[in-house]
């Protein structure tokens, strides 16, 4: 079982964004998922879709 | 392992010394003066000292509500300076065991480049030429000098000789309405000393909060310590045993203040001027050194960290940014982050303050939630007798995400932590509203401002 | 929104109550004695006042080293005991008037259930019955009674009653070294009375991390209170104006102990007894009354909150729950989480904790890496003169994830909530060592005690 570990304010954005934070690389301290790496995922998903 | 010098044995410098050593560096500190640096020697801890005193003082009046009454009292300043000083030594004597216990070999004198990789290092002994590896600047700051017709007079004098002098002046007149000239307001108008505080901006503390700065203004003057702010000092005279100060205010209106002594606290420069940093290449910016997020400077086998390069000026600043600098001399990569970079006061009662203030936002134009909670509703604020203050949370509207927190209060200095370990996590409002805070203590202050972000508050009477 | 009536009016029946009606509920609170309960009238807040006079009395002597001397001064337990009920009074009155802004009708008087869906309510005025879709039982807790012959002597004291004495005794025995005994042994020792300690476990303080609790000890043992542990009393008897109480050793020894005051504190009893609690069908387990997660009881439609039915016997957990219960009342399901819960120990310096002791960890079989960090060592404690103490942080082998947090040290139960934010947010050892902390605070020596989990203090010589 693989414990998801974010932020307060990367879960509510991700639960917001409907973003699946499995799916999220976490940059923080111990792989803690912070509001940047939702943000740069935001983005990126973005950049794809509009290829 | 790479060799290390660090110039400068301040808290920015000692740490990285430290740090360095504890990866493995090969490390040597140069220190002109004291191990320790202003911090040490003649900032945060000798201030601290008599602001203690102050306390004190003030706690002979509170006592009377507690039923104790103090027929009669003395107080001599020689035993206070004896006080402070020994507080220094014993912590400037800890900083020296440290590095001792670390290995790093400390030499006492004044550094300057002969090029990137060499310095020499004068002292009573006379010069020797050093090789290294890579450096850390930490050679920290002064007192900056305004310019002030008078300067030369007699009881002028900068922070750094205001702890050295051997009489509590009656009255004073600070100029510099900043954290370092309100700390000093405090402490000597707290030991009975007559105040007045001239700022040229047009409110003091103007880096904090408006509304937490205005509020602190208001507490001062009902000290009895006068404020003048949009004002400038222009001249100073000696007249008898004491001085007339001309002050000039932006309303158009000339006034002078009589006062005993006069006390420099407008800014500090940096401490580069003998280090000759052209010889190793080393780019300045109005002073101070230019250093990217590793805390290198322009030159790769050095780093620079502390009031030297940062805009901060703060002694945690300063140690933050050295053990960063050790850890990249030591093969890291790691960046400096000033996100949650807590700022204190220690004014009574204290003021603390991290993050971004309402007006910050306003700027920024990002559309905020406020929520405030005063102390007057704080169990333990009114037990200790200590009932005026708030707290202030402000939170981004869309996530209510904690962009910054304001707490004038008792212990405001430790509850800012809190506050600080909320936003370095990113925690919503919702997570400090939903901390159990222990009963009673001046930390269910901050969690009823979080609620009050929420608009649901628990000791606040309904709105409207 | 249903219609709710809360019964006792304490920290959880009232925070339940405001709580219910700001989400809508048409709220009534029936309180026997006084709106407040045992937190704001004889409890938390009283002892805080005392306690602060116990401190400015300290202060005195402190002042000593920063030059006050404090030549003649005068006690008057008369006008300590007026600012105590001052302070009770603002603050009971500020509950009161939370209470009305959110429309929560008050009705005073002792309420006892007819069935699950009715109450009785005695008072002056006579008996009436009320209705009400759901209840919130919050009718907290009382001084128990310990089986000990000569409880009816003459002062002998109840912590209700010792909060209303006409002067202050000059010796006092305390039965019981828990949390409220060692608070009242602060304090009267610390007003000048000569304190005696008996517990009848093998130490004082057996919630708090042994550690901790012993050093504790041997501070309250240097302040001249004697402490007897592993000891009972078992009789008390008048001798003349005093008392002489047997106290009987484990160790076999029995002696007696001369005191003009006794203490009770030896525990608490919750409050149910005139409830009627089987009209309703509610279910007690050992005078607790049994309440789910949801802060609900075996009767759907009943609730209860603190200490009631919780074993911390807490004013922040009461008002955690009621808070709780409140909105599930409302229709919510939020489940009450005990995972971060701080207990303080208002000594001097303050005592605070929360999550596992080291000896906890160890009962549990969970491997652990323990940091410390001396007071010594902090740059604040240092300039505030209370330089005993230390942090402690207990962290798990693997993660380094945070599990206990203990701190006894100047301000300890504001810094607590920096831990107990950690926490919360499940934080590893790693991000409190990496918050930047204001400088000089005692915040500090939490980082550095963080740290040194990681066996990279910056404040600690190198070790060996
Ligand atoms: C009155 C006052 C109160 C303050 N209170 C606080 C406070 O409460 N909290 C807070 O965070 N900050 C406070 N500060 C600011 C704090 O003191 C500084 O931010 C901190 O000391 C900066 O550390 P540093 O290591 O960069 O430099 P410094 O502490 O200034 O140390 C620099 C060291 O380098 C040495 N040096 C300089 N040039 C050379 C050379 N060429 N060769 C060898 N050695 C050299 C100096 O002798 C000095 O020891 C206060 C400052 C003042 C003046
Ligand atoms: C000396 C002392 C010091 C303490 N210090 C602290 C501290 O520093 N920090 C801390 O967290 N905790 C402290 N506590 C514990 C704290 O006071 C309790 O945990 C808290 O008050 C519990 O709140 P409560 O709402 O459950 O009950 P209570 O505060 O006991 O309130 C219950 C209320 O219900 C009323 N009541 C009872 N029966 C009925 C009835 N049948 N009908 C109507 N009304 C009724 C009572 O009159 C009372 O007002 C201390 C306790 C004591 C005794």
């Amino acid at each position: 079982e693989v414990l998801i570990k974010a932020t307060p304010i990367a879960k509510k954005i991700a639960k917001e964004q409907g973003i699946d934070l499995a799916l999220v690389t976490g940059t923080g301290p111990g792989g803690r998922i912070v509001e940047k790496d939702v943000l740069d995922f935001i983005e990126r998903q973005k950049a794809e879709r509009a290829k | 392992m790479a060799d290390l010098t660090v110039i400068g044995g301040g808290p920015g410098g000692y740490v990285a010394a430290i740090r360095a050593a504890q990866l493995g560096c090969n490390v040597r500190l140069i220190e002109g003066e004291k191990v320790g640096g202003t911090c040490l020697n003649r900032g945060c801890i000798p201030t601290k000292v008599l602001l203690h005193a102050a306390e004190l003082k003030s706690n002979f009046d509170m006592a009377r509500d507690y039923g104790f009454s103090v027929k009669e009292s003395t107080f001599d300043w020689k035993v206070l300076m004896d006080r402070k000083d020994a507080t220094v030594k014993q912590l400037t004597d800890g900083v020296a065991t440290l590095l001792e216990s670390w290995g790093v070999d400390v030499v006492y004198g004044e550094a300057s480049f002969v090029n990137s990789k060499e310095i020499v290092v004068k002292n009573g002994n006379g010069t020797s030429t050093l090789k290294s590896d890579s450096f850390i600047i930490a050679t920290g700051s002064k007192p900056s000098m305004p310019p002030i017709e008078g300067l030369q007079c007699r009881n002028v004098l900068t922070s750094d000789d205001v702890l050295q002098i051997q009489e509590i002046p009656s009255s004073m007149l600070i100029v510099g309405g900043g954290v370092i000239g309100i700390e000093f307001a405090t402490l000597f108008s707290g030991l009975g000393c007559h105040v007045t505080v001239v700022e040229f901006l047009p409110r003091i503390l103007s880096n904090i909060d408006e509304e937490m700065a205005s509020y602190v203004h208001e507490i001062l003057s009902s000290k009895g310590i006068t404020i003048h702010v949009a004002a400038k000092v222009t001249k100073i005279e000696e007249r008898g045993s004491s001085l007339v100060v001309s002050v000039q205010k932006m309303s158009g209106e000339n006034i002078t203040v009589e006062a005993g002594h006069l006390l420099l606290a407008a800014g500090r420069v940096t401490n580069t001027q003998t280090l000759n940093l052209t010889n190793a290449g080393v780019e300045t910016e109005r002073g101070r050194i230019k250093t990217d997020k590793f805390m290198r400077t322009n030159v790769p086998n050095i780093y620079a960290v502390g009031d030297c390069t940062s805009p901060y000026m703060l002694a945690h600043v300063a140690m933050a940014e050295g053990e960063i600098a050790a850890e990249n001399v030591a093969g890291g990569m790691r960046e400096m982050d000033y996100s949650v970079v807590p700022a204190c006061i220690f004014t009574s009662p204290e003021l603390a303050s991290v993050g971004m203030s309402e007006l910050d936002c306003q700027k920024a134009g990002i559309p905020v939630k406020v929520g405030r909670f005063p102390m007057v509703g704080n169990g333990r604020a009114l037990t200790l007798g200590e009932a005026e203050g708030m707290v202030k949370v402000v939170a981004d509207s869309r996530y209510e995400k904690v962009l910054g927190v304001h707490i004038l209060g008792p212990n405001a200095t430790e509850l800012i932590s809190t506050a600080c370990m909320a936003m370095k996590l990113e925690a919503t409002a919702e997570e400090i509203a939903q901390l159990i805070v222990a009963h009673p203590t001046v930390g269910e202050a901050l969690k009823e401002a979080a609620l009050s972000v929420q608009g649901r508050a628990i000791h606040l009477p309904k709105e409207g």
